[in-house]
């Protein structure tokens, strides 16, 4: 563990309220960053972690609270103001142009000049020395980072956040899509900021990394700050604890009792295509099974093969003792297949349109002739789902994350399938809508819907499972059964052992 | 390190390369038809015949081209190719010492009127489709009403700039290479050449970098629009006086089909002007050869337009097989809804309806 | 270089002054010698129209006496159905010389209506070096001044024909006697067969073409001049839709007694506009375009149709194998044009009876081989 | 906020729901503006409302408000359709070619047209969702190959004659008393309409707003986002055809028409806050686009302005009229509850 010199304090964020279209999701937190620190915010998905980075750094605007640096207060009414104020973020989403260059995005908004004219070589050369900072030689300044993989280009978002001249750097996420060696080059990395002195804010999910890395850290809970402790005086049950308020086990609905594990309902032998390899899964009804996994092991990408996203070049799939070969989603979704896209907004709703017409969408594009039929259930649906809605009518984009959830969840259901993959599902919602979301799988599970999750989250993945399936680099690393610990899981995924 | 380098085998051919590739492939089916019917299409009138028609389309095109790579386009550039063109004949009336004035006169209209377009599309967020054409149609009122036929009068000294040339190569055409160096230069040397393509490939990313995306914007239609102003100049150097009519040439529609074959992705964000040249260039050889070839006026319009939808067909399948199973940035097809999870602007409802809107 | 010598600008043709310096399209002189030259006896065969001239100022061609038999012609489009009919009967003539031996070969190139294409179009025939002699007919006056003038240093007889450009340069310039007198016909039919208070509406095409323009700039002398009142004048872009909804909607305002076009395209569209209203047939002035003419016959209404002759497409042709040969020819040669009335109106229709409706009465080609298919099944 | 399904606050009221649906997201600004124009003509010339006037109006602007539904399906799955302009040119032509005059031949032509139609709609659709050409590009290529086609096989300029039967769904209409007569033209552009707006209810229409709102979303629930998009293009293609039927029965065959159409029919639309990009706007925003459009020109008219300055004037009428829809759009958006 190391020992930071806790020296001077750097930023101080007192009472930071910050609401989305009306629903506050910050309820007034205090945040202390100190020179030399590796400072870890946790929290639970949809703690607000996230927004109160983006508040630090200039992309929202606070409704109260002030921010101070080096005890100024100050106010960013820009990223840009924030960035010349010696604040830089990793943001947790991808803020790249693909079709530019990695020193092109590295440097964007600030390229070097010489003689008014961008300095293509020095920028070039700076994203070099840059690269090998962090020991990443292989990647060319060059490059377009389209050709890069979702690694690759993390590094290049990571890179972009440490070329400018930042005392102050916060990081949402930024292992989330790195392997192994990589996460060993960042916390390098890291440990090398703290010394010359940076403040870092870090956000991760990983308990590991926290105890690896931190020298304090600040939980959030609902919006709202819980504790901020000495990452030494802290152990990790604990730490679990301030985080989501109780014991975890409570958290998950039980299994309900009159759920019968019937027939094997979706059937995967021997799937493979370009990412992925020897994919052989069965889900029964009335089961749960999870897959579990590093991002970019290829959960997604098996969602995607069902679905006749990115097809199986090899192998079958059954659906109720049927083969099918889903070329598209539209065969899959006949199949008997229904999918809860772990992008919500970008594949999930379409935004600008009623929470009644996106619920019906997955009929009126199906079974368009039974579409009036069947949606007048859809309301009790709904209903069955608590959405907290002004009516049918109101456009999904103004409804909260949780919300908008349900009317995924809505548009499926209508459509009685016999299998349901749901992929990150309680992604950015809130503890009740997720608690919502567990108890209704429970419920489907028990009407003998087979139920495939995917999830990054351990805690779900362990709770909610009847089985959990492994994944690393798009093979099956390993089954597990309910109950195993998220150390086992982790030990899979990662590759150190093989179960 | 397990993938950072996914760029399969076909990758490898830049856009620009390949819309050379298909230059020359024009280049070479037009030499062997030219030479079946008897003549020689790099024969020095043939050359020059060719180097000509592109001057024109050049300039427009390659202000253009900043435009649409910032994911706005300009519908407007006919008008404003008008109504600079009789701006210039008028100002210098015949006299060579009103050239330069005439020439300012021009520029200053013509950055006028980028500045305006960029402003409406920028700051009062109209979309740049009906931004363009409705101050299309209010230049084209203003030159219906005001002038009535060709006006002004180009002295002989400027009308060299429509019709010397060194060698084979017509000064227009010299002059028009040279201003896309200087395009290229600009994109490839300057911040705000830079900023051109975060603005056309994520709004939201390039206002997080810091960006000022409204500038950029606006530098662009201003670009633009001068060099559809140069093009005015041009037109008044080769007519010898200003015309209004040239609006009705089609060069708004020409210019876009131009840049699109020259490999810019209409939604912004990729290409090039070094594309659009050849993009240019593609037309004007087609248009040499088929004269050459004495092809029926209305079959010409025939063969423009297939030639435009395979090309720019070509191009966008070739995107679709390199791009893996599962993109990261969303498809670049058509209409797409832009990729993965952005945040919005600060504090700004996700803006709607980008995309293929143009 | 290809550029035009250092000349005062606007050159020194007889076309010259066209527009006066106010952007104005009236110009007196001019004005008073088309309407003098409507009453003036053509020379030359009185079935061959083409041929004929008014008032001709003959010139020597034996400098350009050749034996080369390439013929090239820029066309300014074909993008109007006098454009249209015209072409055909130039192509009919052309291949009447070619039987004949007369000429061996006939580029053209075609620049849809765009001036600049067409000064590209001009300077690839003079770069190419082949053409014996180059026709052209120029899509905007002014515009095409100095590439018709690069074509006249070449040294190949150049022929212009129904649009001037500002510059004598050339061997002939061939043409109609003009817009001023077409637009004096029609306004001086109206004029007279109109009570005086009667109103008029001026439909017109698109602002800012000289010949359209020439006879908007006479109609509005003559109906100055007496005591018609003009409603307005409306710019159609010749869109029959555009007309009729225009004609409605003035009819729907008050009367309109008298209707003058400054092309017959869609005159058909505002008969109909009278009709549609129930009201009573305007005295109409339309043109010699065969849609219009046969409604005019139907209908049994006052109206004339003033001529922009379109036979004139076969005399640059046969002009261009007289001074291969060293004859002479006008240096301006002015053929008639002579507006087609309720007296010889049926005649007219009888001739053309097999042909489209969008062909116009004087195309003159009845007498070429391919007389009547090519213009029928175009 | 309260916890509802939303069926029970559905029914409460709905005359304000389908206000809000109607007036909601920039569609306000066309119909207060055509408000406003029919106003200033009103008291220009109150004469314009006596119903013979108003059906000549109506007879005009049928063609456009045809137009500008199928140019409404075409943009809200985010498309465009460039050649819709050159395809009734094209088709009027047809006709006149094709029938010549002879009465018997009206209605083969009329289905040969419509043939005609979905073909070049199936073209343009499948060049854009097979082949991924920006519908710009496509639709500009099929609007050029149309111009040079049909005059090629013409031989520049229309031939033939229209028949009196094909004529009068255009010209002519049911003779009745008060009214003088009510225009075919009318009751075809009303059927448009209607079938339009019920169409857009139907599960097709929601799925090819859901299209153009989320393409990957839809494709994800199920939609085949590559028909639905063809059939918008084959939807605009046919609804052209109509209107090119409408336009050549109104003034027979001139060399010019259907010059311009597309952008006006655009324009109409956006107009009528109809987002480019697709997902939002409405069949009778769009219809209220197209009267505007219509009612502007008459306007213009009316004041007698002159000719020339009339574009002039609509530029700054069009661009104002949607920088203050966007104006809207971007405020507060959330009703108060
Ligand atoms: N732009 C936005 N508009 C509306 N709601 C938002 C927006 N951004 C975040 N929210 C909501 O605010 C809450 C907090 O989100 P935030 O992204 O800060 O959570 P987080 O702690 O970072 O979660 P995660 O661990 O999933 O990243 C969530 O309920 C989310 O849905
Ligand atoms: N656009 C892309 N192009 C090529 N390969 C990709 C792309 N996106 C992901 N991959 C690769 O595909 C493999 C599987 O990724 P996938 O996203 O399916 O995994 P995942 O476990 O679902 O991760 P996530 O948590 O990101 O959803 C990984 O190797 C990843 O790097
Ligand atoms: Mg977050
Ligand atoms: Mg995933």
């Amino acid at each position: 563990m190391a020992v930071a010199p806790l020296t001077e304090t750097v930023l101080r964020m007192r009472g930071i309220q910050k609401s989305f279209l009306g629903v506050r999701v910050l309820h007034g937190v205090d945040l202390e960053l100190r020179a030399g620190e590796v400072h870890a915010l946790m929290g639970e998905n949809g703690a607000g972690k996230s927004t109160l980075m983006k508040v630090l750094a200039g992309v929202h605007h606070a409704e109260a609270g002030t921010i101070e640096l080096d005890g100024r207060e100050v106010t960013f009414a820009h990223p840009l103001q924030a960035q010349q104020a010696g604040v830089s973020t990793v943001f947790q989403e991808f803020n790249l142009l693909p079709e530019r260059t990695v020193a092109e995005n590295v440097f964007l908004g600030r390229e070097p000049r010489r003689r008014g004219l961008v300095d293509a070589d020095r920028m070039n050369a700076d994203t070099a020395a840059l690269l090998r900072d962090l020991g990443l030689e292989s990647i060319s300044p060059q490059r377009r980072v389209r050709t890069l993989s979702v690694a690759g280009q993390q590094i290049v978002e990571i890179v972009k956040a440490l070329s400018y001249d930042a005392r102050i750097i916060s990081m949402d996420e930024p292992t989330a899509a790195l392997a192994e060696e990589e996460v060993e080059l960042l916390y390098g990395l890291v440990r090398t900021l703290r010394e010359r002195g940076m403040a870092i804010l870090y956000v991760s999910h990983r308990l590991k990394e926290i105890f690896d890395l931190s020298d304090r850290v600040t939980v959030l809970k609902d919006g709202a700050l819980v504790d901020t402790v000495p990452t030494a005086d802290i152990t990790p049950d604990e730490l679990v604890r301030k985080m989501v308020g109780r014991p975890i086990t409570s958290f998950f609905p039980e299994k309900l009792p009159d759920t019968v594990t019937g027939e094997v309902r979706l059937r995967i032998s021997g799937g493979g295509n370009e990412q992925l390899d020897g994919i052989d899964l069965e889900v029964r009804a009335g089961e749960i099974v999870t897959l579990a996994g590093l991002q970019g092991s290829g959960r997604t990408e098996i969602a995607h093969a069902l679905f006749g996203v990115a097809r199986f070049t090899r192998g079958t799939i059954e659906v109720d003792g049927k083969r099918v070969s889903p070329r598209s989603a539209r065969q899959a979704v006949r199949a008997g297949l229904a999918l809860v896209t772990e992008d919500r907004k970008a594949e999930g709703l379409a935004l600008n349109q009623s929470v009644t017409a996106n619920a019906r969408l997955v009929l009126d594009a199906v079974l368009p002739r039974q579409s009036s039929r069947k949606a007048r259930q859809i309301p009790g649906i709904l209903s069955s789902l608590e959405l907290v809605s002004r009516g049918g009518d109101q456009e999904v984009r103004f409804l909260s994350g949780g919300n908008q959830q349900k009317v995924v969840l809505a548009k499926w259901l209508a459509a009685d399938p016999a299998v349901i993959v749901l992929d990150e599902p309680t992604r950015g919602i809130d503890v009740g809508a997720k608690q919502k979301v567990y108890t209704l799988m429970r419920e489907l599970s028990a009407r003998g819907v087979a139920i495939l999750m995917i999830s990054s989250e351990l805690q779900e993945v362990i709770g909610m499972a009847d089985r959990i399936v492994v994944l690393r680099d798009g093979r099956i690393a390993g089954e597990l059964p309910a109950g195993a610990d998220e150390e086992a899981v982790m030990q899979v995924a990662t590759g150190q052992v093989t179960s | 390190m397990t993938t950072v380098d996914r760029r399969g085998l076909g990758g490898r051919l830049g856009s620009t390369e390949l819309v050379y590739l298909a230059l020359l492939g024009v280049l070479v089916i037009g030499a062997v038809l030219v030479a079946v019917d008897g003549g020689n299409l790099f024969g020095t009138a043939n050359l020059v015949d060719m180097l000509t028609r592109s001057s024109l389309l050049g300039f427009v095109a390659l202000g253009q081209t900043f435009v649409i790579l910032c994911g706005s386009l300009d519908l407007s550039v006919g008008y404003v190719m008008a109504l600079c063109s009789l701006v210039g004949a008028t100002t210098m009336a015949g006299d060579p010492a009103k050239v330069p004035l005439g020439i300012a006169a021009v520029l200053v209209v013509a950055a006028g009127i980028g500045l305006l377009n960029g402003l409406i599309v920028s700051v009062l967020k109209v979309n740049p489709f009906i931004a363009t054409l409705g101050m299309g149609l209010i230049i084209k009122g203003y030159l219906d009403t005001n002038y009535k036929g060709p006006a002004g009068a180009v002295p002989s000294s400027f009308q060299q700039f429509g019709y010397s040339r060194i060698g084979f190569l017509p000064v227009s055409t010299a002059v028009m290479l040279i201003a896309v160096v200087l395009g290229i230069l600009y994109l490839r040397r300057t911040r705000t050449g830079f900023h051109m393509f975060a603005v056309g490939g994520s709004q939201d990313v390039a206002r997080l970098s810091g960006i000022r995306t409204g500038r950029v914007l606006v530098t662009a239609h201003v670009l633009c629009s001068v060099a559809a102003g140069v093009a005015g100049l041009l037109i008044a150097a080769r007519f010898g006086t200003g015309s209004a009519l040239v609006y009705g040439s089609g060069y708004d529609l020409d210019s876009i089909a131009a840049v699109v074959l020259g490999g810019t992705l209409l939604m912004g964000g990729r290409g090039g002007i070094a594309g659009t040249l050849a993009g240019v260039l593609i037309l004007a050889v087609l248009d040499t050869v088929f004269n050459i070839l004495q092809v029926d006026p209305f079959f010409k319009d025939v063969l423009r337009g297939v030639v435009i939808i395979a090309a720019v067909a070509i191009y966008a399948r070739r995107q679709i097989d390199r791009r893996a199973s599962r993109p990261r940035f969303g498809p670049d097809g058509n209409g797409g809804p832009p990729g993965p999870p952005r945040d919005p602007a600060p504090d700004e409802p996700v803006p709607a309806g980008r995309g293929a809107d143009r | 270089t290809d550029a035009p010598t250092d000349q005062p600008p606007g050159g020194g043709g007889e076309t010259e002054q066209e527009q006066s310096a106010d952007g104005e399209w009236f110009v007196k002189a001019e004005y008073d010698r088309q309407l003098a030259q409507r009453d003036e006896e053509p020379q030359g065969p009185a079935d061959q129209p083409w041929l004929q001239m008014i008032e001709p100022e003959l010139v020597d061609t034996a400098e350009y006496k050749q034996d080369g038999k390439t013929l090239c012609f820029s066309n300014a489009s074909v993008s109007n159905p006098w454009r249209v009919t015209g072409f055909i009967t130039m192509q009919q003539q052309v291949e009447v010389l070619k039987q004949a031996g007369e000429i061996s070969d006939f580029r053209v190139s075609d620049a849809g209506d765009d001036d600049n294409q067409q000064i590209s179009d001009i300077q690839a025939f003079v770069d190419a070096g082949d053409c014996n002699a180059i026709i052209i007919s120029p899509s905007t006056t002014a515009t095409l001044t100095p590439a018709v003038e690069t074509a006249c240093e070449s040294g190949v007889p150049v022929i212009v024909f129904d649009r001037g450009v500002n510059s004598d340069c050339m061997v002939t310039f061939i043409h109609p006697i003009g817009g001023y007198a077409y637009g004096a016909d029609a306004a001086e039919f109206l004029v007279e067969k109109l009570e005086p208070g009667s109103k008029v509406l001026a439909l017109r095409i698109l602002p800012g073409v000289d010949v359209l323009e020439h006879r908007w700039a006479a109609a509005q002398q003559i109906f100055g001049d007496s005591d018609l009142e003009v409603l307005g004048d409306e710019f159609t872009g010749g869109d029959g839709a555009k007309i009729k909804d225009i004609v409605t909607q003035y009819l729907q305002r008050g009367d309109v007694d008298g209707i003058w076009m400054d092309a017959g395209d869609g005159a058909v569209a505002a008969v109909e506009a009278f009709e549609d209203a129930g009201k009573d047939y305007p005295v109409m002035a339309g043109e010699d375009e065969l849609s219009f003419m046969r409604k005019w016959k139907d209908t049994g209404m006052t109206a004339i149709a003033p001529v922009y002759s379109n036979f004139q497409w076969r005399t640059p042709v046969l002009a261009a194998v007289k001074i291969w040969k060293g004859e002479q020819v006008p240096s301006e040669w002015v053929l008639p044009q002579e507006p087609i009335t309720d007296a010889d109106r049926d005649e007219f229709l009888e001739r053309n009876k097999d042909m489209p409706s969008l062909h116009y009465a004087k195309f003159g080609g009845e007498d070429l081989p391919g007389f009547p298919n090519a213009w029928k099944d175009r | 906020m309260t916890t509802t399904a939303p069926e029970e606050t559905k029914p409460g009221r709905p005359a304000a729901a389908a206000a809000a649906r109607l007036f909601g997201g920039g569609s306000a600004t066309v119909f207060a503006l055509l408000v406003l124009v029919f106003v200033a003509i009103l008291f220009l010339n109150p004469s314009f409302f006596e119903p013979p006037s108003l059906m000549a109006f109506a007879k005009k602007a049928a063609p456009l408000v045809i137009l500008a539904v199928g140019q409404y399906f075409v943009i809200v799955c985010g498309e465009l359709d460039l050649s819709v302009g050159s395809l009734v040119g094209a088709q009027v032509v047809i006709a006149a070619a094709v029938i010549d005059g002879e009465e018997g031949r009206t209605v083969p032509v009329l289905l040969l047209m419509l043939a005609f139609g979905v073909l070049v709609g199936l073209v343009n659709g499948l060049v854009v969702t097979v082949l991924k050409v920006h519908s710009l590009i496509a639709t500009l290529g099929m609007m050029l190959v149309l111009y040079g086609a049909i005059r090629l096989w013409t031989g520049g300029a229309p031939t033939g004659a229209l028949s009196d039967g094909f004529r009068q769904a255009g010209r002519e209409g049911i003779d009745m008393p008060v009214l003088r007569q009510l225009p075919w033209a009318l009751l075809v552009a009303a059927a448009v309409v209607v079938a339009a707006v019920v169409f857009m209810r139907k599960p097709f229409g929601r799925t090819l707003i859901a299209a153009g709102d989320n393409e990957r979303a839809a494709a994800f629930s199920g939609v085949r986002v590559w028909w639905v998009r063809t059939a918008a293009f084959v939807l605009s293609s046919v609804l052209a055809t109509l209107a090119g039927v409408l336009i050549g029965g109104y003034a027979g065959v001139t060399a010019q028409v259907g010059e311009g159409l597309e952008f006006t029919a655009i324009t109409a639309v956006v107009l009528g806050g109809v987002v480019l990009g697709g997902g939002r706007g409405t069949v009778l925003a769009a219809m209220a686009g197209a009267l505007t459009v219509e009612a502007l020109f008459t306007l213009f008219n009316q004041l007698s302005m002159p000719s020339t300055i009339r574009p002039t004037v609509q530029g700054l009428i069009i661009v104002a009229a949607v920088a203050w829809a966007a104006r809207e759009r971007r405020g507060p958006f959330l009703p108060k509850s």
